[in-house]
């Protein structure tokens, strides 16, 4: 699985995310600024969470029209697999790649802390380490996590089984149904709001995150 | 807009007959406006340190691993590996009164500059709030505004805040105290310095771009607040985090190669502190060109390009054959560019604006020949030493206890930090709450630092001297208890009016406290902050020297936390006397805040500190936690709140007062679980070091030695309460 | 040209912030508040001095960039 | 009657926001966008029939809650 690291202006987990998937893959992902255009040789894109753009205007909205993002369209359409996290998944329903949209905290505040999250699905390359209906643990920090869609959307994420994951606990941004995290309808690109990535070292309190990057490793 | 220059407009620019005296003397003529300009902000109290700088001289800034003390944009100490740690701490106090959110936030943005702008990549920022009384309203928005804005700032650069400290009293009242610490990392043999050199090379100005924001902001951050004030003042800084961002990774791109000459941040007095202070530093002169300076208003004056403290702006002398390798870096960040000027050998600040010279200062005297005064102290007087014997205990354990953990300066700051991400950088090992220090770990490698702030101002009012090395000690402990080497501080003073002998007093003593800690720890100050007319109306705020401390660990693994495991041993090291002096049980239970504080043993302090670290790290202790507010038995309901595991705590000595044994604030102490008490306590005898058992863990309820018993879950719920039933129904005010 | 794009959730999306304006107007006293939405503005300085080529680009993007047609509305005033 | 109460940054006052718009729509290939300002815009939804009375409402609660005095100022429409 060769990856790479999509990084726009005002993304900063990128770091993170380069760590656990070297952790898990044994290799450095590329990293590959948004103004680049050529993605062959990847097998999986990830968009790491941060403030693309500041979150200027509405999160998300003006990294998904960066020069990067015919490409990923591109390495969607050929069945490519990608990974958006908290501002990338953001990221990935401006750009119309995953359905809905991410609004403000129900709470108007910035929510960093500890999430459980179920899984609701675990026969796709990205959850296939996880049990279905397992709880684990991944971090939360954001203050735009609030998934919405329209009900004939949100009625089709649920018929088709598209629903990645579920805030186990509390819903604390407000999200609609609980909903955590999303997938295509080819099952190929995944978005989530919290961090797996933050959760791949026993030194930072837990390992939860990484079956994640194992099971993509091994595709 | 140009205004004559005379005594009046001296004393609107808030320097005095005799200051302006020697302005003239110096220029030999009467200076231009903007000439005038450049004097007023260069010797304001913020960037001259007039009433400071003979104390701050006092302070301890030497050991082996100091490798720049204060006097550059941080300080920086060798931590290991061939790194540093550049680290320093600042106020943004007066503009977070007039709009808390911006304020914060351009304090953060303020002080993540000093530290990139020396090499480093910043890998933590903390803070040091003191708000006033809760129920004053306005205390609520400002409470709002600020935690907002250092979350929204913070969050938004990708710098995760990991630790700070919040206390609440009515003399903050006017007068909010908004402290910001960042701390970076970078190899040693890469550290940028501000000293400017080189005939003839470039100025560079990288950044956003001027406007007229904060003219004269050095200047309101040395005045006092009247009932006018708000009326008056200048456009407030609006800060840009994404810039700052771009600006981090453009600059550390950058300094990945040669180009660099020297670099400096333009903080306080924007182009005018930066310039002269880079210049004066390498004794070299500069000539600047306004009108090349990237502008976001048109018609900008001299006087206003030189005073502006728009921000996320740096200046850097450049190597003449690196300017277009710099250029390329900043346009692929998209980040304004701009040859300024160039390096002279007349030793003088040249302003050149429109066809004509702005200015033309001699830059040695500017600086050399800045106001220093010795100003009038007046001591503190000593407060009597109160017999906790007569003190009477109304409530019992149980009943003060459980107002304790629920009041404003010791329930759960969950609700703050729960809004600054603390995880970004994936290499947070204790977070907030979790440890007395924050623990973040270098990327790639097993050392970790720990990081704390720390000042107990009521301590400080009481006695400066005490409280000064109070403060000191109390980070020096917090270190400790992770398990980490202490290994220097940063400072931010925050103090009332100079001019008033009784200030001065506070300041000098809490200085000569610090120093004798210092000294003492092996604890030097490397790098800090003065922020002086900290009042209002008059009212001064209570001392508060607020320290940032830092230390190391060789192995992040060997780190430990409060978080109490069951069944285990809960010994507390340190002897107690029962220390009721302006201890919170006093205040909160008893009704006042009285006494002398509890005194600082420096020698018991370092001996007790040396051998709880060598458990930690001999992997014994499984949790640690000092004691500090609320005494012993705050200090272990912390712990048990923090995993849920409760404890039966046995019988205090009869010699000692219970309250005074479970609630007194005798300084030097933790609280340290151990699998076998028996063991450890043999081997603190041998080593000189007073213990007791205290109790065990294990169960949900918290058993105490009077027969109460509470729940862990019922104590969380008071301890979590105050910050929600505060602030919820307040998210409209939201910002941004 | 001045163009003004006043972007609005649509309708059935819930608008927390307005909720808590309304809550906070309450708060403060003003008791005759039905409802509140909050919303965006954003002011464009065009180079362009035709009132209705402005609005056409105006709206061309406000769909492209400065909208999200799946949660929000938009509407274009050009003065 | 419905008010709508428009926030913007004062002048002189950073827009930072505003900023990042006119870069991503040059980006997006608009380039006669001169300046952009991004604001604030709350509609509320009043129990009041008199305009005067209503204008006279809104600015006073923008005074109060909706703009912040020292850097932003506002403007109000009723319908
Ligand atoms: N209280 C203090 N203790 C130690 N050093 C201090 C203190 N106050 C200021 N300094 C040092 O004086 C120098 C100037 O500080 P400052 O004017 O705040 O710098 P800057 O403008 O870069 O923020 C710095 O090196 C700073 O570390
Ligand atoms: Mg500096």
């Amino acid at each position: 699985m060769k990856a790479g690291i999509v990084v726009f202006p005002g993304i900063n987990r990128e770091r993170d995310m380069a760590i656990a998937l070297e952790l898990s893959t044994g290799v450095k992902p590329r990293m590959v600024w948004h103004k680049e255009t050529d993605l062959s040789g990847l097998d999986l894109v990830v968009i790491p969470g941060g403030f693309s753009f500041g979150d200027y205007l509405r999160c998300g909205a003006m990294a998904a029209r960066s020069p990067v993002m015919a490409a990923i369209h591109d390495h969607a359409a050929r069945g490519g697999y990608i990974l958006g996290v908290c501002n990338g998944f953001q990221i990935l329903t401006e750009a119309g790649l995953l359905p809905g949209a991410l609004l403000r905290n129900a709470g108007l505040r910035f929510l960093s802390m500890d999430a459980n999250l179920r899984v609701e699905r675990a026969d796709t390359v990205f959850t296939r380490q996880y049990q279905k209906g397992q709880v684990f643990r991944s971090v939360m920090a954001h203050g735009d996590g609030n998934f919405f869609a329209d009900t004939a959307t949100l009625d089709r994420l649920d018929g088709e089984g598209l629903v990645a994951f579920r805030y186990a606990d509390d819903n604390l941004n407000g999200s609609a149904r609980a909903i955590a995290g999303v997938f295509s309808p080819n099952l190929r690109i995944l978005g989530m709001m919290p961090h797996p990535e933050d959760m791949v070292d026993p030194l930072m309190g837990c390992t939860d995150g990484k079956p994640l990057f194992d099971a993509l490793a091994a595709a | 807009m140009e205004r004559d220059v005379n005594q009046a407009l001296a004393r609107e620019f808030g320097l005095n007959a005799e200051e302006y005296q020697r302005v003239l003397t110096i220029m030999g003529r009467t200076p231009s406006f903007t000439e005038f300009g450049v004097f007023s902000v260069m010797w304001s109290e913020h960037c001259s340190y007039k009433s400071s700088r003979v104390w701050l001289k006092q302070l301890p800034t030497k050991a082996p691993w100091v490798i720049h003390g204060p006097g550059e944009n941080a300080g920086v100490v060798a931590i290991g590996d061939g790194l540093a740690a550049i680290f320093k701490m600042e106020s943004h106090n007066h503009p977070s009164f007039i709009e808390p959110y911006q304020g914060a936030a351009t304090g953060v943005g303020g002080i993540l500059r000093d530290v990139f702008t020396m090499g480093a990549r910043p890998i933590a920022n903390l803070n040091a709030l003191r708000f006033g009384n809760p129920n004053n309203p306005r205390t609520r928005r400002i409470v709002d505004g600020v935690v907002r804005g250092i979350g929204g700032y913070g969050n938004c650069v990708g710098v995760p805040t990991v630790g700070g400290e919040i206390n609440f009293h009515p003399a903050y009242d006017g007068n909010p105290l908004v402290n910001a610490m960042t701390v970076g990392i970078a190899p040693v043999d890469r550290i940028f310095l501000s000293a400017a050199a080189g005939l003839g090379n470039p100025v560079v100005y990288v950044g956003s771009k001027t406007g007229r924001d904060g003219i004269h902001g050095a200047t309101m951050a040395s005045a006092e607040f009247d009932a006018n004030s708000e009326e008056k003042r200048p456009t407030v800084q609006v800060g840009d985090p994404f810039t700052e961002k771009l600006l981090i990774e453009a600059c550390l791109e950058l300094m990945a190669t040669d180009a660099i000459v020297a670099i400096q941040d333009m903080g306080a007095a924007g182009l005018t502190s930066s310039s002269v202070e880079m210049a004066g530093k390498g004794g070299v002169g500069i000539e600047l060109n306004l009108d090349n300076v990237p502008a976001r208003e048109i018609g900008m004056t001299a006087y206003e390009f030189m005073l502006s403290e728009s921000q996320e702006r740096m200046l850097m002398v450049l190597r003449p054959d690196r300017e277009d390798v710099a250029r390329a870096i900043f346009d692929k960040w998209d980040l304004d560019f701009a040859i300024i000027g160039h390096i002279t050998d007349t030793g003088r600040i040249t302003v050149r604006h429109q066809g004509e010279i702005k200015a033309d200062i001699p830059l040695a005297p500017l600086n050399d020949q800045a106001p220093l005064y010795t100003r009038p102290t007046l001591e503190t007087s000593k407060k009597e030493a109160l017999n906790p014997a007569r003190i009477e205990d109304r409530v019992g354990l149980t009943g003060a206890l459980r107002t304790l953990i629920a009041c404003p300066d010791l329930c759960s700051r969950a609700w703050v930090w729960d809004q600054y991400d603390s995880t970004v950088g994936g290499q947070t090992v204790k977070r907030p709450g979790a440890a007395d220090a924050a623990v973040v770990k270098l990327e790639g490698l097993k050392r970790a630092l720990a990081l704390t702030t720390d000042c107990t101002p009521r301590y400080c009012l009481a006695d400066p001297e005490a409280g000064g090395m109070q403060a000191v000690a109390e980070a020096w402990r917090n270190l400790t208890a992770v398990g980490a080497r202490p290994l220097a501080i940063t400072d931010n003073m925050n103090f009332g009016n100079p001019e008033k002998p009784e200030i001065m007093g506070q300041f000098a003593a809490a200085i000569r406290g610090m120093a004798a800690a210092c000294e003492a720890l092996d604890f030097p100050v490397v790098s800090g902050n003065v922020s002086l007319y900290n009042e209002t109306e008059g009212r001064g705020i209570l001392p508060t020297p607020a320290i940032g401390g830092l230390g190391v660990l060789e192995d992040a693994a060997q780190a430990v936390g409060i978080s109490l495991a069951p069944w285990l041993d809960i010994v507390v090291v340190g002897a107690t006397k029962g220390w009721l002096g302006q201890s919170l049980w006093l205040r909160e239970i008893g009704g006042r805040e009285d006494g002398a504080p509890p005194p600082v043993d420096l020698t018991v302090e370092r001996a007790n500190g040396d051998f709880v670290r060598s458990r930690i790290l001999s992997g014994e202790i499984r949790a640690c936690h000092d004691v500090a507010d609320g005494g012993i038995l705050v200090a272990i309901a912390e712990m048990a709140m923090e995993s849920g595991t409760g404890a039966r705590l046995s019988a205090h000595p009869r010699d000692i007062p219970g309250h005074a044994f479970w609630f007194g604030e005798d300084q030097g102490r933790y609280i340290v679980a151990v699998p076998d008490h028996a063991s450890f306590i043999r081997a603190a005898e041998a080593a000189g070091i007073p213990t007791m058992k205290l109790g065990t863990s294990g169960g949900g309820d918290l058993t105490l030695p009077d027969g109460g018993t509470i729940s862990v879950e019922s104590l969380r719920a008071d301890h979590q309460r105050f910050f929600k039933a505060w602030m919820d129904g307040d998210a409209a005010e939201n910002r941004s | 040209m001045k163009a003004t794009v006043t972007v609005m959730l649509k309708n059935g999306v819930l608008d927390p912030q307005g909720k808590a304006i309304a809550h906070a107007l309450g708060t403060l006293g003003f008791d005759n508040v039905n409802d509140v939405r909050a919303g965006k503005v954003i002011e464009l300085d065009l180079n362009e001095t035709d009132a209705g080529k402005a609005k056409a680009q105006a709206e061309d993007m406000a769909r492209k960039l400065l909208a999200n047609g799946v949660i929000e509305s938009f509407r274009v005033v050009v003065e």
